[in-house]
């Protein structure tokens, strides 16, 4: 009786729990609300089956407590009930599924009018790269990486010279624009993580790895990386912040090329040598 | 340990294990000669793994006497080889897959 | 104690079904060390697979380039080169003492004590002879190519690290084995297989059977090398 | 030096042999088809308690070990709560120290405890005594497969005394930071990780040859496959799948131990780090992750299968009952087994390998989950129309389903693709490993040692505390990881050493330290188990043979403790399988598995 109904609490316990929880995500910011949905979905089915089954449990639990003037049942099998739940909990498992795929779908295949820009992480911080004018980023490769060539990029190539370069923590987004983020890594493994976009993917060295969103809140959003990376993870962190357009362009105005910086950088270290001279 | 089924682990004639190891010479010079005569591409991939299955299941079938096995340990040890080709296959996309986004992101040759 | 005899029953399918579903043993017929060695050699496979799987995944995905084996394990003999020279002779090795091996399992079972030995210790010089060739080939590569396992002249830096590490690992199989042989080689000279003489350490009878079990480990080895020689050196 | 073996060839009394008295047909056993092993048998203090050859011996040291690392994982859990709990309050919890306590908690309590502790200690005890074996038929090496995983336990200790202390990689060990600079542990304890990983593969590879062999070769007779306990079919699966698992584990230790010594590129591609180029080129961090993995989701069900061959069977004994779908139950343990190969991935859905695996992944990982649901349904029909006892392994068992089903469920979130791309590490992995790994096999290693203690000291554990230890553990750990789910969601990351300056994650500060109070009294609960368990193993209650009326040959011994050899003379012959409880048609209230068909003969029992 006792022990039936303690698990009994337990259970209601949980879904009272779910349901008044304080703690529930944040509000989205970006267009992944049907990720939310996919969860809430899930969250019905599978919630579901989990008060059956426990409260099922807890019932023979009450009803078939020990009693010695009883006898259990003998029966080894039940093909057809075994078969039944079988092709439940498979169309369970679909219902699940199905969804899921279709978003992923979504998640992995990036619009046309992405804007493509590159994050770069590093132990322990965030840095931002933008197509400037042209809309193409630059080859790179973490070999090149020297004082003056703090990205590592391509001197060659021509997409390069107008790259936006933005050695800050803090990147700026455009409300409504799909981005498709391009990740580098310069040490180890990372993850651009914005809680409110629902969006994520590690950051390798020796690769690059991408998502894409549209945000659709303007506000600040705090970046958080997402990956163990060494005595300073959890300090990882960055900031996105969502202009309307014309915020956007005034920030963007005052970045700089990478052709400026590396003409800046060589001046600096002339300067620099020259002091040393003197 | 000792079994009591002497009959049953009847010895083979020494004809086989001299046909195998001729045939095992014959296959490894086969497969030594796509290298020789320098054959590229999906003929050179073909054949190497041609050969070398064949060789493979020579030694595993006549001298590790796994032909003459029962069905029990035969099985036993070759269906698990699907994981091995599930992750052969898997690691394949994988590595095209990344020599593609270097490919496509980093300067090569520096 | 009535005898199972494994000619009666069920083959193919039908055996494999019976085989399961029977009582005490499943592999009807296979003693415990043999099964032992069997179940052992599937994961070693493993092991050896996941090289494998390694080495083409880091060699199909570098942007570097994969040096041609081909030419780097050349040698030149009377000022012709002659690829792959080496590694041809050392698996043309591998394969006869594979052959000796199987006969003198062969001869184990018909209790050819002499005959057994004999080829025991044959695959063990042949084993030997392929350790040999290959410290050689290794010293050939470390000290004139300079190939380290951290770099190479040739090209991706990652061919030396696989080729160490896999021919090591392999090399290790080889020499482990080659002793085992000595080891076995001696016992059945001494006779112990037909006394049934206790092992040293787990005091356990000696019986010829144990010679196919070491017989099975050796064409192991030899399966191991025609993988590796498909995949490292001729791909 | 013969008199140390006794071969004691028994005259096997076959059926065909009978000797006068009518034996009806269905008694008919065939004639065995091994001979009798030989034992070993101890005549030193040394060889009999130390080196010992017994699998009942290895079987308890192996336990013991486990639980004694084990502790020093729980040990290293309360630091982290604290921190996460009370942060700035502890002052020698620095994040590196977090870290290091982090990666060696879980990597003890995943390899270290549990697989040691079902497979050597369950397995070991367990396997001859359920199928009719004298010993494992390799008992020399099985020996030595314990004192390598002593070894493999004493290299992982010594790290803790090295410069710059254990690995704080993370149990997942990723590289490049396992062994950069930037992590703490990355001088020497990376590499004694990777040491005491292999010896532990090496050695486990030993002993799994023995369960696997003793399981397929050396039943007794009658023994058919489908007549073993579901436990024997657990640990059988789980041993096959870690010695097809473990190999990965150990080919990426030998790379990372070479990229670490020698300068190797397997994972190291070009990496700038602390202002320098480092010199390694072209190698692939994920191909680490892939290994890892192809290692490590097998695992997870190397520990959760003997956990639910177990339960299925305390469920049985104790609700007086057969299991329910017994062949179900099987097949179902064979094909997770066999599709836990093909998910591993599903851990890497954020790795950055080429999205289109998640489709394939999803996929497999959610269809592993029909079996499990199997499985759980099973447990509970088992529960219907029972006669339920509830001692403490049955309170253990049902708290043992509450825990699995709500872990798995959460699984299912994970291993749908898309929602794992939020939840992914964060909390919610967290709460969901720790439900279905850290509670649920834990609930059925202490249900299985109330079960089993009596077996093997002759004496019960304390009822009492027993009940205080289950409703502390099972309430008090449900209390902590079922909360922690709601962290994940807000988007707290995992292994953060300290999270309080973000906006919304101020709001879990009370959770969190309500999560660490739980802890730290579910913590000490334990020490009054071990109490109980040093305690009754001395002046606990003395118990009959076969307490709790159970089938299985275990507790059908001449001697209880069983002895060396197990059987005595004889070695018993099975009829049946081992579930036949309150059987129709007959006074008896369970059968025993060596029980004939002829002395029951009015038994209306189901052909196995
Ligand atoms: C014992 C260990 C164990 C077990 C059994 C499982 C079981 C499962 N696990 Fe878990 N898992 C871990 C241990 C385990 N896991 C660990 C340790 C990690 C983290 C490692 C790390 O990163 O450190 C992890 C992480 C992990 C991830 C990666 C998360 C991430 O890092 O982003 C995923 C993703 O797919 C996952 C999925 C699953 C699934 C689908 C199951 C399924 O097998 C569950 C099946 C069970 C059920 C489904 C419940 C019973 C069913 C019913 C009651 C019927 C109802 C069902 C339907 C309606 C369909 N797990
Ligand atoms: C079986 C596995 C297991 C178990 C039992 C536990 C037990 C506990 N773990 Fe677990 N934990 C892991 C496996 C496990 N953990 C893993 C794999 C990780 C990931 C590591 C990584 O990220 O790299 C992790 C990480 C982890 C974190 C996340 C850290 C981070 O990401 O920053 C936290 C935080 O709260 C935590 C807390 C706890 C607590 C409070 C307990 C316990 O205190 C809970 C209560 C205790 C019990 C229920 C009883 C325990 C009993 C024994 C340990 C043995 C005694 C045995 C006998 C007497 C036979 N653990
Ligand atoms: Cu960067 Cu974690
Ligand atoms: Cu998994």
């Amino acid at each position: 009786m006792f022990v039936a109904v303690i698990f009994f609490l337990i259970i209601i316990a949980s879904v009272v729990f779910h349901i008044w929880s304080p703690w529930w995500w944040t509000p989205v910011a970006s267009n992944w609300g049907n990720i939310d949905s996919t969860i809430e979905l899930t969250f019905w089915i599978t919630g579901s089956v989990f008060v059956a089954v426990c409260s099922f449990m807890s019932y023979c639990v009450w009803r078939y407590r020990y009693r010695p003037d009883r006898k259990a049942e003998y029966k080894p099998e039940d093909k057809k009930l075994e078969i039944r739940l079988t092709a439940l909990t498979a169309l369970g498992v679909i219902a699940l599924l199905a969804p899921g795929l279709v978003v992923w779908n979504k998640y992995v295949t990036v619009p046309e009018n992405a804007l493509k820009i590159e994050v770069v992480a590093y132990q322990w911080g965030w840095n931002y790269r933008l197509p400037g004018d042209d809309g193409i980023l630059g080859t790179t490769n973490i070999s090149l990486i020297n004082d003056e060539n703090p990205y590592g990029l391509n001197p060659e190539d021509p997409n390069s010279k107008d790259d936006i370069i933005v050695m800050d923590a803090d990147l700026h987004l455009e409300l409504d624009q799909p981005v498709k983020v391009e990740l580098r890594s310069y040490d180890v493994l990372h993850n651009f993580y914005v809680p409110q976009f629902r969006a994520k993917m590690d950051t390798l060295p020796g690769l690059v790895t991408f998502y894409w969103f549209t945000p659709i809140r303007t506000g600040d959003f705090e970046i958080l990386c997402a990956e163990y990376c060494g005595t300073g993870h959890y300090a990882m962190r960055g900031k996105v912040l969502v202009d309307e357009k014309t915020d956007y362009t005034n920030w963007l105005a005052k970045q700089i090329t990478h052709e400026k910086m590396l003409a800046q950088n060589k001046e600096n270290k002339k300067l620099l040598t020259a002091e040393i001279k003197n | 340990m000792e079994q009591n089924n002497k009959k049953t682990t009847s010895t083979h004639s020494i004809g086989i294990y001299l046909w195998i190891w001729g045939l095992l010479f014959v296959f490894s010079t086969f497969s030594y000669l796509v290298d020789w005569y320098n054959f590229q591409g999906l003929l050179r991939w073909s054949l190497i793994i041609f050969f070398m299955l064949i060789k493979a299941g020579l030694i595993m079938s006549i001298f590790m006497h796994l032909y003459w096995e029962r069905w029990a340990i035969v099985n036993v040890l070759l269906w698990p080889m699907t994981a091995i080709m599930v992750f052969v296959a898997i690691m394949t996309a994988e590595s095209k897959y990344t020599f593609f986004t270097r490919a496509l992101f980093f300067v090569t040759g520096v | 104690m009535s005898e199972l005899d494994i000619s009666r029953l069920p083959k193919g399918g039908k055996g494999f079904a019976h085989d399961f579903a029977a009582d005490q043993t499943t592999f009807k017929g296979v003693p415990w060390g043999k099964a032992m060695m069997w179940i052992f050699l599937l994961s070693d496979t493993f092991i050896f697979s996941c090289f494998l799987i390694s080495l083409m995944t880091a060699r199909s995905s570098t942007i570097a380039e994969w040096p041609y084996p081909s030419e780097v394990f050349g040698l030149t003999i009377f000022g012709v080169e002659v690829p792959l020279l080496l590694i041809a002779i050392m698996t043309f090795v591998l394969i006869t003492s594979s052959g000796t091996m199987a006969l003198a399992v062969k001869y184990g079972y018909e209790r050819n004590r002499k005959m057994c030995a004999w080829l025991i210790l044959a695959t063990a010089i042949g084993g030997l002879t392929f350790v040999g060739m290959q410290a050689f080939e290794w010293s050939k590569l470390i000290f004139h190519d300079g190939i380290r396992p951290w770099s190479n002249p040739f090209g991706a830096a990652q061919f030396g690290s696989f080729f160490f590490m896999i021919t090591g690992f392999h090399g290790t199989h080889v020499s482990i084995g080659v002793i085992f042989l000595f080891i076995f080689a001696r016992k059945t000279f001494r006779g112990d297989f037909d006394t049934g003489r206790r092992g040293h350490f787990t005091s356990m009878k000696s019986d010829y059977k144990a010679i196919e079990i070491l017989g099975l480990y050796w064409h192991f080895v030899d399966l191991v090398w025609v993988f590796i020689f498909a995949f490292f050196y001729l791909w | 030096m013969d008199n140390e073996y006794n071969n004691n060839k028994i005259e096997t009394k076959a059926a065909d042999s009978s000797s006068g008295s009518y034996v009806p047909p269905a008694d008919n056993i065939p004639a065995s088809e091994i001979p009798e092993q030989e034992l070993y048998h101890a005549k030193s203090f040394w060889t009999r308690w130390v080196f010992c050859q017994d699998a009942k011996v290895i079987g308890v040291q192996y336990a013991l070990t486990a639980t004694a690392v084990g502790l020093i994982g729980l040990v290293l859990s309360w630091g982290m709560r604290l921190q996460l709990g009370f942060p700035e309050t502890f002052s020698f919890l620095g994040p590196a120290t977090y870290y290091q306590s982090v990666t060696m908690h879980g990597m003890i309590m995943v390899v270290y405890l549990l697989t040691a502790l079902f497979l050597g200690g369950f397995g070991n005890y367990l396997i001859p005594l359920m199928v009719g074996a004298r010993d494992m038929v390799f008992p020399y090496l099985n020996m030595v497969s314990f004192w390598m995983f002593l070894v493999a336990v004493l290299v992982l200790i010594s790290s803790f005394f090295v410069p710059g202390g254990p690995t704080g990689a993370g149990w997942t060990l990723y590289p490049p930071q396992a062994i950069l600079p930037g992590t703490p542990g990355s001088e020497m304890g990376i590499v004694l990780m990777l040491v005491s990983l292999s010896l532990f593969v090496i050695g486990f590879t030993m002993g799994g040859l023995n369960y696997v062999i003793t399981i397929l070769q050396a039943r007794t007779r009658g023994m058919t496959l489908m007549r073993m306990p579901l436990t024997i079919w657990g640990i059988f699966t789980a041993t096959v799948l870690a010695l097809l698992a473990f190999p990965a584990l150990f080919v990426a230790c030998i790379m990372m131990t070479l990229d670490n010594l020698l300068g190797t590129s397997f994972f190291m591609p070009e990496i700038f780090t602390m202002g320098e180029q480092l010199g390694t080129t072209g190698g692939s961090p994920i191909l680490f992750q892939h290994l890892f993995w192809f290692f490590g989701h097998p695992e997870v069900y190397i520990v959760a299968l003997p956990a639910f061959g177990i339960v299925s069977d305390l469920i049985s004994v104790h609700a007086r009952k057969n299991i329910f779908g017994y062949r179900m139950m099987v097949w179902a343990i064979v094909i997770i087994g066999a599709l836990s190969f093909v998910v591993w991935a599903h851990h890497m859905y954020v790795s950055g390998m080429n999205p289109y695996f998640g489709f394939f992944f999803a996929t497999t990982t959610l269809i592993i989950a029909v079996p499990t649901a199997i499985k759980v349904y099973n447990w509970v029909l088992t529960l219907w129309r029972g006669n339920i006892h509830l001692t403490i392994p049955m309170l253990f068992s049902l708290g043992f389903i509450v825990t699995f089903v709500n872990g798995g469920i959460t699984g299912l979130f994970l291993g749908n693709v898309i929602i794992d791309i939020p939840l992914s590490d964060t909390y919610f992995v967290v709460a969901h490993f720790h439900m279905v790994m850290g509670i649920a096999p834990l609930m059925v290693i202490f249900g299985a040692i109330y079960h089993w203690f009596p077996l093997i000291s002759g004496r019960h554990l304390n009822q009492t505390l027993g009940k205080i230890h289950f409703w502390i553990s099972f309430i008090g750990a449900y209390a902590i990881y079922f909360p922690m789910h709601y962290l994940g969601f807000i988007g707290v990351p995992r292994r953060y050493y300290e999270m309080y300056d973000s906006p919304y994650m101020t709001t879990g500060v009370g959770l969190n330290q309500f999560i660490t109070v739980a802890a730290l009294i579910v913590g000490f609960t334990q020490i009054l188990f071990l109490y109980n368990i040093i305690h009754s193993a001395f002046y606990g209650e003395k118990s009959e043979k076969n307490p709790w009326k159970a089938n299985s040959l275990e507790w059908h011994t001449p001697e209880m403790p069983p002895a060396h050899g197990n059987f005595g003379k004889d070695l018993p012959v099975v009829y049946r399988w081992p579930y036949d409880f309150s059987v129709p048609g007959i006074d008896r209230e369970y059968i025993p598995q060596h029980v004939a068909p002829s002395e029951v003969p009015t038994a209306k029992v189901e052909k196995t």
